[in-house]
């Protein structure tokens, strides 16, 4: 049985990637998401968009992981940017205190815009 | 009604859709729903993970009550992960970000904050481990 | 895995969830998903109203059993509705429409189509009602 | 505990009015389908089009009220019109023989259109 969850990477520009996750962010997540996250890291990007829109489950392990790259990314100096994580999600990482260290966005362009 | 599940990670997705559609037909909200899913969802790998061994010839069995006004969520492994804890810490999500802690540990603490109710039972008849959640229809009823 | 539900009309949701749920983890594509589905409220369904008398202190069970290329239901109630049919008539829909016979019974004709197997089975050991369904994952498979 | 269905009725022109169901065709669906058919036959309409855009889950009681409403369809000499039935619906009309009965259609549009 396999946990599927769909990890792509796109690079708008030498300053700029997105990480478009497409199902479940649980434990199966790990590797997919921080190998993603190593690969536009490699290529030099400041502004990191995870794009949200295609998740529903999160679970404690997936929060885990995104507060590793969370510590990741600081010691980059790469700003963290949440486009389009349900109402749900939002809720959880405010829980979580997540959104100290990376801004909410409610679309793919408004996270681009804001960084532009 | 009453739910057996092999003890196999990813299996915790059966209950949460259970859980959801049980909800769902005793006419809970979608965030409430959405809440469920997520604490069922941890208490159950965590009686996998831990209470089971994530072994699968283990099973956990969930059992769900809908009252009135609120839902109970009872979930039981066989309590091989030996005596749960008997309080949940809050997660220091700086120490965690400042690697001083690893990321991780917060199951637990999310479902007290997501459910109205929630505790672990030892049986008293066998070695099983029971965690019984409750959450109420409504935010701010009268308690 | 197991499930047990109180006998009362609309629980069949709850089965149908779950076995969609699993059917979705060991791999079934949609369509079969949506056969599922409608074969899993089907027994239940009768369970209820037939094998439990639509009396929510009875219980129905279902029990989903994954294989490699198949997945077995099966649907138990406390056999309250007396021996089950032994065959299955297709529905007349032009006599029903007609008005000749009431439009009705297609439930056991729907779930032999939609199942790779269906057949009742009278348990030995109590008067319990069993209802076994298989279906393959790929239709076109040496049985 | 109930089980929803949401049924609108909507009156097209003197010929048309259209069925929106929304929610699960089974026995509790019965009252309002069946209502709502009956109100639109009263306003004499000759084509009925049900529309199918909202729902996933029909079961074989549902199926017979379907059936019910053609027998009635049949004695006012209506037309019936199924518009967006999903796939696994379309599968079962077929099946059943619904499809002798009444036309399929994608769009609300074409089933409209296909009176005109
Ligand atoms: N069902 C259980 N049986 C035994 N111990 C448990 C059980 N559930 C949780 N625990 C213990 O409680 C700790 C905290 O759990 P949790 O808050 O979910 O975080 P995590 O699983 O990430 O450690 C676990 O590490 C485990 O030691
Ligand atoms: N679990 C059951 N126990 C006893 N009798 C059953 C059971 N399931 C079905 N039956 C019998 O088989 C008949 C046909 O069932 P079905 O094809 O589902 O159509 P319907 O429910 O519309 O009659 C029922 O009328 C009932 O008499």
């Amino acid at each position: 049985m396999s946990d599927e969850i769909q990890v792509e990477v796109q690079r708008l520009n030498s300053r700029t990637a997105v990480i478009n996750l497409a199902g479940d962010v649980t434990t199966f997540a790990e590797k997919p998401i921080t190998g993603a996250y190593k690969q536009i890291s490699d290529w030099g990007v400041k502004n990191v968009v995870f794009n949200f829109r295609e998740n529903d489950y999160i679970n404690s392990a997936g929060i885990a992981i995104l507060i590793g790259i969370v510590t990741e990314a600081r010691k980059r100096k790469q700003r963290l940017l949440m486009a389009m994580p349900s109402s749900h999600f939002q809720k959880i990482f405010r829980m979580v205190g997540l959104t100290q260290y990376a801004d909410i966005h409610n679309s793919i362009d408004e996270a681009i815009n804001s960084v532009k | 009604m009453e739910l057996k599940i092999p003890s196999e990670l990813g299996n915790e997705k059966i209950a949460r859709e259970v859980a959801a559609t049980v909800a769902k037909r005793v006419g809970f909200d979608a965030e409430r729903i959405a809440d469920i899913k997520m604490a069922i969802s941890e208490a159950c790998t965590n009686a996998i993970s831990y209470g089971s061994k994530a072994d699968s010839r283990n099973k956990i069995t969930v059992i769900l009550t809908a009252h009135d006004e609120k839902l109970e969520i009872v979930v039981i492994d066989p309590g091989l992960g030996g005596p749960p804890p008997s309080n949940v810490n809050n997660p220091d999500i700086e120490d965690m970000i400042d690697g001083i802690i690893p990321p991780g540990g917060m199951g637990l603490w999310l479902i007290t904050e997501l459910m109205d109710e929630a505790q672990f039972i030892q049986s008293e008849e066998d070695d099983s481990t029971e965690f019984r959640m409750v959450i109420y229809r409504n935010k701010n009823i009268e308690q």
